[in-house]
C-alpha cells in the first residue's frame, strides 16, 4: 500500500476501512538464505538493503519481542556526520546522505528533520580541536561551519553567556543534522522490508547458533531451528552474550545510557544543542518534549535503568547551560543498553565463523547510524566484501592496533 | 547504588570510579613470549556477562582503595565487595 | 457557585486569585481546581491534539485535562495541574494550547478534521516535497503540538539537594502509610513518610465514612500529631517520591515554597535521595473511566474525585450531577453528594442487579454519549437499547481502581494481573525490599488498607531484625467494591481512552487493523500513555480494549513498565543548587588574588582557573601583552605560578622499582637529586601524559603530572600500587595543593633566585640542569627547587608551602625589578613551549603515540612498563606521522590549529589528507605566526613546504616544514 | 622565620569566621596536618602518643589528633602548629613510615553549633550523603560534597570540621555559608 496524503483523506472518509497491517506476522520457515538476528533498527535496515538494493531474497529477520524494541525504540533520535577521524567521518556521512532521501525511498514519514545540531566549545584548545573536526567534515564532503560567540548567540539566545562557570566561546555546527522520529525509522524499514518479503519474525529469541565445521548452518531459537547459509547478528546490548553464544569474547561491555523527556512545550530549542563542559545535550521533539541526554552511567549494565546521580547531573548540565528551561518538568526517564566497545568506534565484519556476521559496538551513537550501517551490513553479506566507507571497522583492529579512537580515552568504554 | 565497602560499609556509589572487569588485575608478563597477544586479550577482550560480573570500582572521594565489587549486571544486585589488594595478593580474579 | 457545606478549607480566610485574568475567590486548603469548580469553573484547558475543551477530571496529580500556566514572568510554570496546584492569595493562572480565548480555540478547527488525524496519520504524508517537511509541515505540527510554553527567563528561585536516612521510607500518608509509619515508629526504627498531598490523609480526607465512629479526619490527626512529636520520624508532606533506585535509594521532590506567592529566604523545592533500608510503599489506587462517545466534556470526572471535592473541598462541578459506574463505589459518590445537597439526577449502573443504596434513581443500563461543549449540558443513557437524554452538568464515572504501582515497577520489575480484582498489582521483581501495602497492592477498604499497611510494616522491619507488632487499629469500613468490568461503551463516535493525547477507542481499533498489536506498538503508533500523566489515567483501559479484539486475556495482551519519575520534576530542582559560577568548583592557586591585584586576565584550564596574561596600560590588544611577556621572558626573567600541575608524592623502598613500571622511560637509575623527564603510556600503547620524576631521597619521590590529567593519572598509580603489584612497598599522596610552585625562567633566573636562597649554591657546578634539592629561600622558609625548564630558558621551578606563595612571589617581583623581573601567564606559557616543540595537551590528546611525538625511543624494552607491549603493535608502529615546526612561507599568513595538512598540488580530501596543526602561535621570536602538528612521514620533510588548509574558514597557507624547536635547538640555554 | 607573611586558604590575611544563626564557620588556619603510611612490614607506631584510630574513626589527643584515611594511612592533626615543620617532628615519632607535609594542601572550616547536635545534622543532611545520625562524635570519613572530596571530622556532638583541597577553599566556603544561610532563613 502506497502511503500519501491523499490517500490519507480518501481513508479519512471511508472510515479508514482501507488501512492494511503494516507488515504481516509469518510462521518461520524451516531455512532462509539469510537471517539477521535482531528486529532493531539496524537488523531491519540490513534486511531492507539486503532485499531492496542487493537484490536477495529468502531473509527473515528474528526479533526476540517487538520490532523496533532496542536501542532504536529507546534514544534521543538524533542524526549527525560530525566526526573527527577517517576511519568514522566518511561512514557517517555516507549515512547522512541516506537519511536525506530515506523518507521519499521507504515511503513513510519518518520525520527526519535538519534542524542542525551545535556542539558548544568553552576553551581554545576546545575550539582548536572543533577547527580540526569540522574540516575533517568538509574534508569528507559533510558541511560545517565554525561559529564565534556572537553567532552562537545569535543561534541561541537563550544559553548562560553572562554567568557561567565555562563561558561559552564558540560553536561547532552542521545545519544539515538534526532528529528523526525513531520508532518511525523502525517502521519504514520494517514495512519496506516487509512488502520486498522479507519474514519479520517476532517473539523469536535466538538461543543458540548451529555450527559445522567452523560454518554457520542455522540458528537455534524459541520457534525451533531455522536454518540459513549466512547469518548476520545485530543485536546490539546484547552482542557479548549473543556471540558468545558462537564461542567468541568481544571487545564490547554493555553500559546503560539513562535518556530523558520533559512535558510537551511549545517551540523553545531550535535544533539539536550539545554543552561539552556539562554532560548534556538537548533536542526538542515535534510534539513539544525537550529530548535530552548526557553520560552513561559508567558501569557494566543489562538492566534497562539508570540510577539518581546521572539524572542530578543531566539536569545540572542543563540548568547551567539554558537556566532557563528550569520550570519545564521532567516527564520520563528511561534505559537502554549500549554495546561500548574499547575505542568507541563500530565493528562491522565477518567473524571466524564463516557465514557468520557481526554488527554491533555502536556506543550510543547507532542510531544515526543506522541507514549506513544498513547498507554496509547488508553489502558485506551480499558481496562478502566491507562497504568502501566502513572498511575501517574490522574486529582485528584492536590485535593490530588500528583502532578508530575519537575521544581518545584508550580502552575504557565507559569513557567513550 | 550504594557499594558495601569490606571496611566503611555501605557507601553511596557516587563516591566511587568504575573502571572495569576484574581481570584487569591479571595484567600479563610484558617480558614473556608471546605478551602481545595475551595485552591485546587483557586490554580489550571482555566476558561481559549478563548476571554475576567481578568488577573494580576505586573509593575516589573516599579512602582511595580499589575493591572488586562482585555485582549481578542483570538486577544490579551486589553481591560482596573485598578490597582489591587482598585479591590480588591471593592470586589475581581468577 | 457550587460551593458546599463542610470541607478542610479555612473559610474564615479568603484568597483572591485570577484564572486567565478573572478574579476568583477561594479558601486555604483548597486547590487550583477545587477553588474553580467552587466559582462555577468547569472549562480549564484544551487537548493536546484536537483542541478539545477540557475540565477537571481527577482530584490528584494524575490529572491529564486541568493544566494550567501557573504564576507569571520568570516563574511562569507551563502544564501545572490545576488538581494539586495549592491555592495562595494572588495565585495567576492561564489556560494554555489554544490560539484565542479558552472558549473559543481557533486550533479547535482540528477537532472538525479529526478523521484525517488518527492515528499514525503522519508517517503516511507530509513527505513531498521534501524540503517542505522543515519549512512548513513541522514548524506547523510543532506550533500546534506542545502545551505551555516556558518564559525563556532564567528561574529567578533557589534550590536545594539534600540526603536522608532511615530504616523505613513509607511512601503515603493515607491508611495504609500511617498505620505502617505508626507500627514502625513505634517499635524505635527511623522513619520517613513521604506523602505528595499538603495534608496527610490520603483518601481518607476525601471519605465520609467514620473510623471508630469518629470523622477519619480525627483519626489522622491523632496518629499525626504522634508521630510528629517522635524524634526518629520524619514526616514530608507536599513531598513527592519519583523513583525508586537501585539499593534502596529513592529520590524525593519536596515543594517546600510552591504554596507560597514566593519563596523569599527559603528554596523552593528541595531534592532529597532517600536511602532506605526497606520501604513501604502506600502509594493508593487512581481511578479508572469508562470511555464512551463524547466522554471528554468539562464536567465528566472520576466519580471519586467528585466525592473528594464534595467532601473535602465542599466544591462541586455542578448543581444536578450523575454518576456511572459498575461498581458501588460510584454508589457512594452519589450518597455522598446528595448528603451535601447535590442533585443527583441518576445513578447509572452497568451492573443489571445493581441495587440503589439510597434516595436515588437507579438505571441499569450505561451512559453513551454526553453533551455541551464548553460544559456538559446532558448525557444519554442506555438501558437495554432504550435511550434517553438525562441533564446534568457534572457525570462522575466509576470504572474501579487502579493499583498505584509506578514505584513498584520502576526496577522494570512488572506489574502482575490480578482477575479478582480486576488490576494489575506490583508483581516480582521490584525494587528490593519495597513492600506494597493498601490500594497499592489492591487492598482498598479501609480496613483492608489499615491492616496492609501495618502488616507490611512488620514485615519490614522483621527483615531488619526490628521487632515491631501492628499499631492497634481503628474500626473502619470494609465494603467489597462490587466490581464487574465494563472497559468501555461500544458504539459510534469517539470515545476518549487518553484524554489528553486524544488517543480513542478508534484509535486503538485502528492500531490493531494496522498490526501495532504488541503494547509498546499500540503506544507508539497512538501516542497513547505519553502524555504528562504517563497513562495512569488510560493504560489499563486501553489494554483492555486491545484485549477484547486480540481476544487475548488483559495478561497476555501486556503491560507497561512505568518509568521514573512518578509525576512530572521541574528540571531546576533535579539540577538544583548553583547553576551560574559555582556549577562546578573552581581550584584557585596560591596567586590568585595577587594576580588579580596585577589585573590579570583569567582563563578556566580543566577544574582550575590560571592567570591567562597581565595586560599593562597602554596595551590594546592581547597580543601585545602576551608578546612582551615572552619578550621579558627571554630577555631577562620571568615568574609564572604552575601550581597547577599535580604533584605525587611516592615513597618507599620499592619506589624506583614502581615508577619504572609506571613511566614508559627507566626512574629506577635516576640518582638522588636529579629530576628526569617522565612519559606515560596507557595500557593500549598511546602516550598519555608526562612530567617530571624527581629523587628527593633513596625511597622518595615526587612525581608531576600535567593539569588536566593530575586525578586520571593519581587513580592510575594507586590501581597499579594496589591491583598490579600490592607486593611492592609504596605509599602514595597528593601534593598538588600542599606547594605553591613557581616558575622563574630567563636568562636572569639564576641571579633573581640567589637573592632569596638561604645559603644555598646556585652555580651550574652545584645545581645543573635537572638538579633538585630542599633547601630553605627567605629567612628560613622550607622550599624545594628544581632546575628544569618548560621554556627553553635557563629556568626552574621553586615550591614553597602554598600559603606563601603569594608572599614569595611578591618577593621574587620586589628582588628582581632591576632584573626585568616579569609575571607571565598561561598564553606566554603557551608561545615558550611551542617555541621550544614541548609536547602539551593538544599533542597528548589520547590519540597519539610516544613515536608521534618524537618520544619513540624512551619507550624503553628492556623493563616491563605500563603500554610498552602495546606501543609495538603494527599499526602504531606503521604510523609515519611525526611532530614537526610550521613555519610559513609568507610570514604575513597566519597559522591556525586545527588546519589539515597537504602535500603542494594535492586535491584536499580525506584520502589525501596528511595531517594536522596541533598548536600555533604568534611568535615573537620568529617573528611570524608558527605551529607544531604531526606530519605523514614529517620527519624526512624538512624544508618541505606543504599547504595547511581550513576550509572552514576558507584559509589555505604555504608552511614551511621545520625541526620542532624553533630556539636554542642545542638546549644551551638550558644548561648555562 | 621567614620574613614572609603567609596567606589564608580563602586569600586573606586573617581567617574568615561568620555565624549564621545556630552554626558559626571559623576557618582553621592554624591546623598542621601531615599523612602517615605505614610501609611494608613496619608496625603501627603510636606517634606523639595517639592510638592511631580503625576505619572511619578519629582519635583526639592532646593538641594533636589522627584520622584514618585509608587502609594503613593516617593523617595526623596538629592544633596551631601549621607554621612549624609538622611533617619533620612526626617523622621523628614514626620511624619507618612515610610520613609527607599536608599542611598546606588543605583547608579546615570548623563548624560549630550553639544548639547541640541537630544543626549541625542538619547541615550534613544539605551536604553531604553521609548519615548523620550515625556519623557521631569520634567519626571521620572523606566523601564528596558539590562535587569536591572533602574529610568530615565530627569533633564533637556540637562540632564538625570539614577539610577540602586548599585550591578549592572558596568553593567549599561557599558552598558551607549557602548551605548554612539557608538553613538560617529556614530557622534552624
Amino acid at each position: 500500500m502506497h502511503f500519501s496524503g491523499l490517500r490519507v483523506i480518501r481513508e479519512a472518509l471511508t472510515g479508514h476501512k482501507g488501512w492494511k497491517p503494516l507488515w504481516r506476522n509469518p510462521e518461520p520457515q524451516p531455512a532462509y538464505d539469510y537471517i539477521i538476528v535482531g528486529g532493531g533498527g539496524h537488523g531491519l535496515a540490513t534486511a531492507y538493503y539486503l532485499a531492496k538494493t542487493f537484490g536477495r531474497a529468502r531473509i527473515a529477520v528474528l526479533e526476540k519481542s517487538w520490532l523496533g524494541s532496542g536501542n532504536i525504540g529507546r534514544n534521543t533520535t538524533i542524526i549527525r556526520s560530525n566526526y573527527l577521524l577517517p576511519g568514522n567521518e566518511p561512514f557517517y556521512e555516507f549515512s547522512m546522505k541516506l537519511w536525506e532521501g530515506l523518507e521519499q525511498e521507504f515511503n513513510f514519514n519518518a520525520m527526519v528533520s535538519q534542524r542542525g545540531i551545535l556542539n558548544l566549545c568553552h576553551t581554545d584548545a576546545q575550539r582548536d580541536a572543533f577547527r580540526r573536526r569540522g574540516n575533517a567534515m568538509l574534508l569528507a564532503g559533510a558541511d560545517a561551519e565554525l561559529l564565534d560567540r556572537e553567532q552562537v548567540r545569535a543561534m541561541a539566545p537563550f544559553l548562560n553567556f553572562d554567568n557561567a562557570r565555562f563561558p561559552i566561546k564558540g560553536g561547532l555546527l552542521q545545519r544539515r543534522a538534526g532528529t528523526a522520529r525513531h520508532d518511525g525509522v523502525a517502521w519504514g524499514y520494517a514495512r519496506g522490508a516487509d512488502m520486498r518479503g522479507v519474514d519479520l519474525i517476532q517473539n523469536c529469541e535466538v538461543t543458540g547458533f548451529r555450527i559445522d565445521g567452523g560454518r554457520i548452518s542455522g540458528v537455534e531459537t524459541t520457534r525451533g531451528y531455522i536454518a540459513a547459509g549466512t547469518v548476520g547478528v545485530a543485536v546490539a546490548g546484547s552482542s557479548s552474550r549473543v556471540m558468545a553464544m558462537a564461542g567468541m569474547r568481544l571487545p564490547i561491555e554493555s553500559h546503560v545510557l539513562q535518556a530523558f523527556v520533559s512535558e510537551g512545550l511549545k517551540p523553545t530549542i531550535p535544533g539539536v544543542i550539545t554543552f561539552g563542559a556539562g554532560h548534556f545535550y538537548v533536542s526538542q521533539s515535534d510534539k513539544g518534549g525537550l529530548v535530552f541526554g548526557g553520560d552513561i552511567d559508567g558501569y557494566n549494565s543489562y538492566a534497562q535503568r539508570g540510577n539518581l546521580p546521572v539524572i542530578e547531573d543531566v539536569a545540572e548540565g542543563g540548568m547551567a547551560l539554558m537556566p532557563m528551561i528550569g520550570r519545564a518538568r521532567l516527564l520520563r526517564v528511561w534505559g537502554g543498553i549500549m554495546d561500548m566497545s574499547m575505542d568507541g568506534s563500530p565493528i562491522i565484519d565477518r567473524t571466524p565463523v564463516e557465514g557468520l556476521y557481526l554488527n554491533a559496538g555502536w556506543c550510543y551513537g547507532g542510531f544515526k547510524a543506522t541507514p549506513a550501517s544498513g547498507y554496509a551490513f547488508a553489502h558485506l553479506l551480499a558481496t562478502g566484501r566491507p562497504h568502501e566507507t566502513a572498511s575501517a571497522y574490522r574486529l582485528d583492529r584492536f590485535t593490530r592496533g588500528y583502532v578508530i579512537d575519537e575521544k581518545g580515552v584508550g580502552a575504557q568504554p565507559n569513557l567513550h | 547504588m550504594l557499594i558495601p565497602h569490606p571496611l566503611l560499609g555501605l557507601r553511596d556509589a557516587q563516591e566511587f570510579t568504575y573502571l572495569g572487569d576484574a581481570v584487569l588485575l591479571n595484567r600479563p608478563d610484558g617480558m614473556a613470549e608471546g605478551a602481545e597477544a595475551a595485552f591485546a586479550e587483557y586490554v580489550y577482550l571482555r566476558d561481559n556477562p549478563a548476571g554475576v560480573h567481578r568488577e573494580l570500582w576505586f573509593h575516589e572521594q573516599g579512602d582511595r582503595s580499589w575493591l572488586v565489587v562482585t555485582r549481578d549486571t542483570t538486577t544490579h544486585e551486589i553481591l560482596g565487595a573485598e578490597l582489591a589488594r587482598d585479591v590480588k595478593l591471593k592470586g589475581g580474579a581468577a | 457557585m457550587t460551593r458546599l457545606t463542610g470541607g478542610l478549607i479555612d473559610r474564615a480566610r479568603n484568597l483572591r486569585f485570577t484564572f486567565d485574568g478573572r478574579t476568583y475567590a477561594g479558601h486555604p486548603g483548597d486547590t487550583l481546581a477545587s477553588a474553580l469548580l467552587a466559582n462555577g469553573v468547569r472549562l480549564m484547558g484544551r487537548s493536546f491534539k484536537y483542541h478539545r475543551p477540557r475540565g477537571v477530571f481527577s482530584a490528584g496529580s494524575e490529572e491529564p485535562n486541568a493544566l494550567v500556566e501557573l504564576r507569571s514572568g520568570a516563574r511562569k510554570e507551563p502544564n501545572s495541574r490545576a488538581t494539586v496546584a495549592e491555592l495562595y492569595d494572588g495565585l495567576e493562572a492561564a489556560s494554555q494550547n489554544h490560539v484565542g480565548p479558552l472558549g473559543f480555540d481557533l486550533l479547535a478547527v482540528n477537532d472538525l478534521f479529526s478523521s484525517f488525524f488518527a492515528a499514525g496519520f503522519y508517517y503516511k504524508t507530509f513527505m513531498w516535497p521534501r524540503a517542505f517537511w522543515e519549512k512548513l509541515y513541522e514548524p506547523a505540527i510543532r506550533r500546534a503540538a506542545g502545551l505551555g510554553s516556558l518564559s525563556m527567563q532564567p528561574d529567578p528561585d533557589a534550590y536545594d539537594k539534600g540526603f536522608l536516612h532511615c530504616d523505613l521510607l513509607v511512601i503515603g500518608g493515607g491508611a495504609a502509610g500511617l498505620s505502617a509509619a505508626l507500627t514502625a515508629s513505634r517499635a524505635g526504627a527511623r522513619v520517613i513518610l513521604a506523602d505528595e498531598d499538603f495534608r496527610l490523609g490520603g483518601r481518607l480526607l476525601a471519605e465520609s465514612h467514620l473510623l471508630d465512629d469518629a470523622p477519619a479526619t480525627e483519626w489522622v490527626a491523632q496518629a499525626e500529631a504522634e508521630l510528629a512529636a517522635l524524634p526518629n520520624v520524619r514526616i514530608l508532606c507536599r513531598t513527592t517520591v519519583i523513583g525508586a533506585f537501585d539499593h534502596g535509594v529513592y529520590g524525593a521532590v519536596e515543594r517546600v515554597a510552591d504554596h507560597l506567592p514566593e519563596p523569599g529566604r527559603q528554596v523552593r523545592q528541595t531534592l532529597w535521595r532517600i536511602t532506605a533500608s526497606r520501604a513501604v510503599l502506600a502509594a493508593g489506587a487512581i481511578e479508572r473511566h469508562i470511555p464512551f462517545r463524547n466522554n471528554d466534556r468539562p464536567g465528566i470526572m472520576l466519580a471519586g474525585a467528585m466525592r473528594a471535592y464534595a467532601n473535602r473541598w465542599a466544591a462541586s462541578p455542578a448543581r444536578r450531577v450523575a454518576i456511572f459506574t459498575n461498581n458501588d463505589d460510584g454508589h457512594r459518590t452519589a450518597l455522598d453528594l446528595a448528603a451535601k445537597g447535590i442533585e443527583v439526577a441518576a445513578v447509572i449502573d452497568s451492573r443489571s442487579d445493581a441495587q440503589a443504596q439510597g434516595h436515588y434513581r437507579l438505571v441499569h443500563g450505561m451512559v453513551c454519549d454526553a453533551k455541551g461543549r464548553l460544559g456538559l449540558r446532558g448525557v444519554q443513557i442506555d438501558s437495554d437499547g432504550r435511550r434517553e437524554w438525562l441533564d446534568c452538568g457534572a457525570l462522575g464515572v466509576a470504572g474501579g481502581w487502579n493499583p498505584n504501582v509506578h514505584l513498584a515497577s520502576h526496577h522494570r520489575g512488572r506489574p502482575v494481573w490480578d482477575a479478582a480484582l480486576q488490576a494489575f498489582v506490583p508483581g516480582e521483581g521490584g525494587p528490593c525490599g519495597l513492600i506494597a501495602a493498601g490500594a497499592a497492592k489492591g487492598q482498598g477498604s479501609t480496613a483492608a488498607a489499615l491492616r496492609s499497611g501495618a502488616g507490611a510494616a512488620v514485615e519490614a522491619l522483621a527483615q531488619l531484625g526490628i521487632e515491631a507488632r501492628s499499631a492497634e487499629l481503628p474500626a473502619a469500613e470494609d465494603a467489597p467494591a462490587g466490581l464487574r468490568p465494563l472497559w468501555h461503551v461500544p458504539g459510534k463516535g469517539r470515545a476518549w481512552v487518553d484524554f489528553q493525547n486524544d488517543v480513542t477507542v478508534k484509535d486503538i481499533k485502528l492500531a490493531h487493523q494496522e498490526n501495532m498489536r504488541p503494547v509498546e506498538h499500540l503506544k507508539r503508533w497512538t501516542t497513547l500513555g505519553m502524555a504528562t500523566d504517563q497513562g495512569k489515567t488510560a493504560n489499563v483501559t486501553a489494554l483492555a480494549v486491545m484485549s477484547e479484539l486480540t481476544g487475548k486475556p488483559i495478561p497476555e495482551t501486556g503491560t507497561t513498565i512505568f518509568r521514573p519519575p512518578y509525576s512530572g520534576v521541574s528540571l531546576s530542582v533535579l539540577g538544583g543548587g548553583d547553576t551560574g559560577p559555582h556549577f562546578r568548583p573552581r581550584r584557585l592557586t596560591p596567586t590568585h588574588e595577587w594576580a588579580r591585584a596585577q589585573g590579570a586576565v583569567f582563563v578556566e584550564v580543566g577544574p582550575w582557573v590560571r592567570a591567562q596574561y597581565f595586560p599593562r596600560p597602554g596595551e590594546t590588544h592581547w597580543r601585545q601583552t602576551v608578546d612582551r611577556e615572552v619578550l621579558a621572558t627571554r630577555a631577562g626573567v620571568g615568574i609564572c605560578d604552575v601550581t597547577t600541575l599535580g604533584k605525587v608524592d611516592v615513597q618507599g623502598a620499592d619506589a624506583g622499582e614502581f615508577l619504572d613500571r609506571i613511566y614508559a622511560n627507566a626512574m629506577k637509575s635516576l640518582k638522588v637529586g636529579m629530576v628526569r623527564y617522565g612519559l606515560m603510556l596507557r595500557e593500549d600503547g598511546m602516550a598519555w601524559d608526562d612530567g617530571t620524576c624527581a629523587r628527593l631521597a633513596e625511597d622518595h619521590y615526587v612525581t608531576t603530572t600535567t593539569t588536566a590529567q593530575a586525578g586520571p593519572v593519581y587513580r592510575q598509580m594507586e590501581f597499579a600500587r594496589q591491583c598490579l603489584w600490592p607486593e611492592l612497598d609504596v605509599q602514595l599522596i597528593s601534593t598538588t595543593d600542599a606547594w605553591a610552585q613557581i616558575a622563574v625562567a630567563g636568562p636572569n633566573a639564576r641571579r633573581l633566585l640567589e637573592r632569596i636562597v638561604d645559603g644555598f649554591d646556585l652555580s651550574n657546578e652545584a645545581f645543573p640542569f635537572m638538579a633538585c634539592a630542599g633547601l630553605m629561600v627567605c629567612g628560613g622558609l622550607r622550599a624545594r627547587l628544581f632546575r628544569i625548564s618548560f621554556s627553553g630558558e635557563l629556568a626552574y621551578e621553586i615550591a614553597v608551602p602554598a600559603r606563601y606563595g603569594q608572599a614569595l612571589v611578591e618577593r621574587l617581583m620586589e628582588k628582581g625589578a632591576d632584573l626585568g623581573a616579569t609575571p607571565y601567564g598561561t598564553e606566554a606559557l603557551g608561545v615558550m613551549r611551542i617555541e621550544k616543540g614541548h609536547a602539551a595537551g593538544n599533542e597528548l590528546n589520547g590519540q597519539t603515540t610516544a613515536q608521534m611525538l618524537g618520544l619513540g625511543r624512551m619507550v624503553s624494552s628492556k623493563k616491563d612498563g605500563i603500554g610498552a607491549v602495546m606501543s609495538r603493535r603494527e599499526g602504531l608502529a606503521a604510523e609515519t606521522r611525526v611532530l614537526v615546526g610550521l613555519q610559513p612561507v609568507d610570514p604575513a599568513q597566519p597559522v591556525l590549529a586545527g588546519m589539515h595538512l597537504f602535500a603542494e598540488g594535492a586535491e584536499h580530501r580525506t584520502e589525501t589528507d596528511q595531517g594536522w596543526i596541533t598548536s600555533a602561535c604568534h611568535s615573537p621570536h620568529v617573528g611570524s605566526s608558527i605551529g607544531l602538528g604531526f606530519l605523514a612521514d614529517g620527519g624526512t620533510r624538512m624544508g618541505e613546504t606543504v599547504i595547511a588548509a581550513n576550509p572552514l574558514q576558507g584559509q589555505k597557507v604555504a608552511l614551511r616544514v621545520v625541526p620542532p624547536h624553533f630556539i636554542d635547538p642545542e638546549g644551551g640555554r638550558l644548561r648555562d | 622565620m621567614t620574613d614572609l607573611t603567609p596567606i589564608t586558604a580563602l586569600g586573606a590575611h586573617a581567617p574568615a569566621r561568620h555565624a549564621f544563626g545556630a552554626l558559626t564557620i571559623t576557618e582553621n588556619a592554624g591546623l598542621a596536618l601531615a599523612s602517615l603510611a605505614l610501609r611494608r612490614g613496619a608496625t603501627q607506631p603510636a606517634p606523639l602518643g595517639l592510638a592511631l584510630p580503625g576505619p572511619g574513626a578519629w582519635q583526639a589527643g592532646q593538641g594533636v589528633a589522627a584520622f584514618w584515611t585509608g587502609p594503613g594511612q593516617w593523617m595526623i592533626e596538629a592544633e596551631d602548629r601549621a607554621e612549624s615543620d609538622f611533617a619533620a617532628a612526626l617523622a621523628a615519632e614514626a620511624p619507618g613510615c612515610s610520613i609527607t607535609e599536608q599542611s598546606d594542601g588543605w583547608t579546615a572550616f570548623e563548624v560549630v553549633s550553639d544548639r547541640g547536635g541537630a544543626p549541625i545534622r542538619a547541615l550534613m543532611e544539605k551536604l553531604v550523603n553521609i548519615d548523620a545520625a550515625a556519623f557521631g562524635p569520634g567519626s571521620a570519613t572523606r566523601t564528596g560534597l558539590h562535587h569536591m572530596g572533602v574529610f568530615l571530622i565530627r569533633r564533637g556532638e556540637d562540632r564538625l570540621a570539614v577539610i577540602g583541597m586548599r585550591s578549592l577553599a572558596g568553593a567549599l566556603w561557599h558552598a558551607l555559608e549557602e548551605t548554612a544561610g539557608r538553613l538560617k532563613g529556614e530557622g534552624a
